[in-house]
């Protein structure tokens, strides 16, 4: 199937994977400086489904994710400067410097997270779609979760009720082949077709190319429309590959995989991939690319100055924010 | 109106569901069954299934849609049928319900109570009889209630389906049946205020819950042996109201505290921990703890009965107290 | 096909069924007398699936079970007199009145207990499956549980790990179609194939008639072979029906089914079926069936007798066996 | 000899696992990937496979097949890559590992180490820094370690491991990197007994895990001030070995007690009630406790900071329970 995309929404694509991708280099950057600490999980590689999933949604609709979670925060339209204040811990951050890197939020644009219990965020997701469904709105819910979670306990309990009760929350699972150093295949049990899970849910699942950001728009706008209409969840297996390792902790290959095996993938480069489509069908010139860079470059040294320059939040915030009045 | 523990839980949600639709009832069994233990009697009837939504025996999910919903603004009430198939759902509490707001820098807020009764009934054996309020009251971001009167129950649970705030609601299988005076108009019971059920001058004892009608008992045999008994129940275990028992026990100068919680670690340790630091010099013995034996509860009723504080064991110890045995 | 069964294989099946259905009513029996406190879950109308599956097993092979337990305990050949003598609460109870009726073990039979967090005890049948298969034994683990557990996040983290790991472990589903008051299809998304479930996971599942002890033997004996030989977990769902209600506490149909449901069911009861087919393939007379009740009448009699007389544990032995020296 | 913690843990590990073929380590990414923290390096090449075993991300079902292979008679160690994650474990620890023997009546026992690390290292948010000790130490059947050296973690892991019981044993991540003496031979640690790790006779301090070593550090800047304070280590926390304690405030009249969990309901409140009653009168000021602060952990540095115990707040309460402020 042809996708459809024209110029400036080609551009646009390109533009908010190559935003996600300078990001995470520049919080590797960051992290190497010690102003950022913590856990440090990378989204490169996989940018194309926060971007090409979002891109199918309307601005009210709720997306949650888990750690892994800048991609889908900046293809949200978070701010990288409040993004990045935010893991450098100051007090201008999204979460005021309480949440980090594993936990953005950002409510007014419907980003309602990142949750560091692998699978413990999935339950929530069909809590926020049972309150949209609650007061008749038609919004979706876009819930990303690793392969990992697959197996969880509380990713089944919710696959469940989402089915049970015919939630409006579409399931994303962004299979990257890893669980830190654990392949697929060493954590579940039908690891060739994880989305069997869901379909034991009577939940309907497809597969698609995580790296091709157009494949991901595509099957999202059609299982987006589904979900919105009212047809209850769905699940999609994103095929992806992270070319970091598992967070700053760990080595960019490891001893769980090969350089060869990264090396391969790295050639699916979902940026690459998007480049060469537009240049190819001639939406593009390198010159568009150049000057995206240069964009995005600047957008990346205001955010890192907005960041570093911020204040941090004094001891006094501490009890800030515990409880509501 | 003389109602029972049973009807006060049941008009306090009614009342509060009919004023607001966002609330709405989750849990096993209480919808068509009315409620394992029949708190929500009449409930699908006049509320209907969307408001009053029985589940599958999935605790963790279940729970997790609930804070899910708050996040997104309605106003869950979570039946656990008892406290005990909380311990599946810990995570969902303690690392979301409690944390979410902090984490968001106060973006977001999980109004939400979850209630359900704690403590032994008769012989229903270990994985069934346990009073875990010490582990809720240790975790930041939730509030604990449990009180032990008809009234009590009634309008602390009208606060807390007010309240912004995640909550944890312990009742007790054993009032359930108990009855008491309820008024005749609407009313609330502010969180974290405790209340004098007996004035006296001679020894404070702190109960809650259960424990309050046999520290209530106790106190009118001793009132026959010419000690008086001042009785205080929190009712609120977090935030706890220790002016008010500080100030009891500076006027008496003897506490004994009554929990039906294991020993070691109890929330009884707290409560003399505190009072303690704030007065420290008006106390005129070692404050006695009357508590749980700890150990899993047997299922045979003598052993049950000697794991479980009793009237003699309360008594002993505010003689123990008074320098009277 | 048809079952393999001789005489005295034929009377031994109805016997203990029929050991089964008469402790059972005796315990109605003494639960109205409060010989027998707690919740009591009675097994009528199950009978089959116990029987079927543990004669279909080696003495030495482990089973493992939920809080609906005394048929598999019964089963497994545990005394009636020691089971009855738990349920009373009595020193001389298989776990010296500590566990009750919902903690059943009997460790030397293999019988490795009774639990009652739904879901709870399935990791455990996985783990006494992965200690046979460490030690290179040719035993398998059997693990009943009702269909109420299936949507539970700990049920679906042990198949993982049975399937991933081929474990040597039979997984039971007791389908009798209600969690408490819950219809299956109010639970479970794909209530109609609740075995999907296992297949999910790439475990082979079955369903069998769980009324005919005969056919659920036979799927059993072709099951336990398969797992003896090392081809890893399987799945049984048993279809089936409780005559009476969850507990001693809930109505013998409840407003969640109909009488005439029940009286439906109850048409083939397990006892009638397997009672029908040897009269009918001339394996025995109705005099060995006035026989059998008036055998097993005396055996209920000798272990009421044998539980009413015996002790009460003392309160000293209130702290004996929480810890191993 | 001189070596880390973690080489310690490890040390402890493989000398047992040599000696008993029954012992087993399992968890996230202790074999391939040598462990989240490189305790378990070099385990699967010496024990292969089999005895170190990597598990999908589903803390309920391995900690629940560990408990269920103990119950087999093998001998578990359970990673949890961090005790974080023991939270959705909780059911297994509780209603099982720790309950199981008592509710056999002794029949059977669970023979398991549940080992990871505990508390806050740096900056990583909410949902990855809490001190859970309380909560464990209130449960009974359940033994609690938390050793602050290498010596100790390596003497009592060895005796944790030769134990009969379920033992939740505390590490802490910023103590792996932490060097200590363990001499040359093998060695073990009694389970249960404190260690006095300074001679004073002012104040004593109780402190144990992380909270040592900012003990000892503020015990030396005192006693250049002419305050010597005696530092006791329980290590042990459940049984805690209250009568060193008592009988060293018996000594000092002074007593301040660190640690790094959330104050209300932590166990410093049970250590203090403690020594209340069994040292009334030997008190000469309010027991001072050095806490976590009652809020969930801040990302934020300073923040962050604020809410974890520091050698001035240690060096403050010393200060105050000498009525030297
Ligand atoms: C319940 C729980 N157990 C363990 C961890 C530690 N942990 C963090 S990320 C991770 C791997 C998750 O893999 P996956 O879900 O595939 O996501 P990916 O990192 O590949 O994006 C693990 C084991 C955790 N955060 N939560
Ligand atoms: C985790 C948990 N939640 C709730 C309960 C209360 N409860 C006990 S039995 C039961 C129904 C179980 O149904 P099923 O598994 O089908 O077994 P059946 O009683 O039909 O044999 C429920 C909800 C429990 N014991 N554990
Ligand atoms: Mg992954
Ligand atoms: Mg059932």
């Amino acid at each position: 199937m042809m996708p459809r995309m024209d110029r400036s929404d080609g551009l646009f694509l390109y533009r908010q994977m190559l935003l996600i991708r300078r990001f995470e280099e520049k919080s590797a950057e960051m992290y190497a400086l010690a102003k950022i600490a913590g856990f440090l999980h990378l989204y490169i590689g996989e940018e194309a489904i926060a971007v090409g999933t979002i891109a199918a949604l309307r601005s009210d609709d709720y997306v949650i994710s888990a750690y892994r979670d800048h991609g889908h925060c900046l293809a949200r339209g978070s701010d990288p400067g409040h993004v990045m204040a935010e893991m450098f811990g100051k007090t201008t951050g999204l979460c005021h410097g309480k949440g980090g890197s594993m936990h953005l939020v950002d409510a007014p644009r419907r980003f309602m997270g990142g949750y560091a219990i692998v699978g413990g965020h999935i339950p929530l997701a069909t809590g926020l779609a049972f309150a949209t469904k609650y007061q008749a709105l038609d919004l979706v819910t876009v819930c990303f979760f690793g392969e990992g979670a697959i197996p969880s306990g509380q990713a089944h309990e919710a696959l469940n009720l989402a089915a049970l009760w015919k939630l409006p929350v579409i399931f994303v699972c962004e299979n990257n082949r890893y669980g830190m150093g654990t392949p697929a295949e060493r954590a579940i049990a039908l690891y060739a077709d994880v989305a069997e899970t869901a379909r034991s849910y009577g939940i309907t699942a497809e597969r698609v190319d995580g790296m091709d950001v157009l494949a991901v728009r595509d099957v999202m706008r059609k299982v987006v429309a589904q979900v919105r209409a009212g047809q209850g969840p769905l699940f999609i297996e994103a095929m992806t590959y992270r070319f970091m390792g598992h967070s700053m902790s760990d080595p960019a290959h490891g001893h769980y995989r090969t350089k060869e095996e990264v090396e391969e993938y790295r050639k699916r480069d979902p940026l690459l991939l998007l480049k060469q489509t537009i240049l190819s069908s001639n939406l593009g010139t390198e010159a568009d690319f150049t000057q995206l860079e240069r964009e995005v470059g600047e957008v990346m040294t205001t955010a890192v100055k907005f960041a570093d320059e911020s204040p941090f939040p004094a001891p006094s915030e501490l009890y800030n924010e515990v409880l509501a009045e | 109106m003389l109602i029972s523990y049973r009807e006060a839980l049941n008009q306090a949600m009614r009342e509060e569901m009919r004023r607001n639709s966002r609330i709405f009832l989750i849990g096993e069994e209480v919808g068509y069954y009315q409620g394992a233990f029949k708190v929500s009697k009449g409930f699908v009837e006049e509320f209907g299934p969307q408001r009053v939504v029985d589940t599958p025996i999935t605790e963790a999910g279940f729970t997790g849609l609930a804070i899910g919903a708050a996040m997104a603004g309605l106003h869950p009430i979570v039946e656990l049928m008892t406290m005990n198939f909380g311990i599946v759902a810990l995570d969902q509490s303690v690392n979301n319900a409690a944390k979410i707001r902090y984490m968001s820098g106060g973006q977001l807020s999980v109004p939400l109570v979850i209630r359900g009764p704690g403590s032994a009934a008769h012989q229903l054996g270990a994985q069934h009889s346990q009073s875990l309020e010490a582990w809720f009251c240790h975790v930041p971001g939730l509030k604990v209630i449990a009180p032990a009167t008809p009234h009590d129950a009634k309008g602390l649970l009208k606060s807390a389906i007010r309240d912004k705030n995640p909550i944890i609601f312990i009742e007790a299988q054993l009032l359930y049946g108990t009855k008491g005076d309820v008024g005749d108009g609407e009313y609330t019971i502010p969180i974290g205020v405790a209340e004098v059920k007996r004035v006296g001058h001679d020894v404070t004892i702190v109960a809650y819950s259960k424990m309050l009608l046999l520290a209530l008992e106790a106190a009118d045999q001793l009132s026959r042996e010419g000690i008086e008994v001042e009785v205080i129940d929190p009712r609120t275990l977090k935030p706890m109201d220790l002016p008010t028992i500080v100030a009891s026990v500076k006027k008496t100068g003897r506490l004994v505290i009554v929990e039906e919680g294991w020993r070691f670690c109890g929330l009884g340790a707290q409560v003399a921990e505190s009072v303690y630091t704030a007065a420290f010099d008006y106390l005129d013995a070692p404050i006695q703890r009357v508590t749980g034996e700890d150990v899993p509860m047997p299922y045979s009723r003598p052993l049950e009965d000697a794991a479980i504080p009793d009237k003699p064991r309360v008594i002993d110890a505010v003689k123990t107290v008074c320098g009277r045995r």
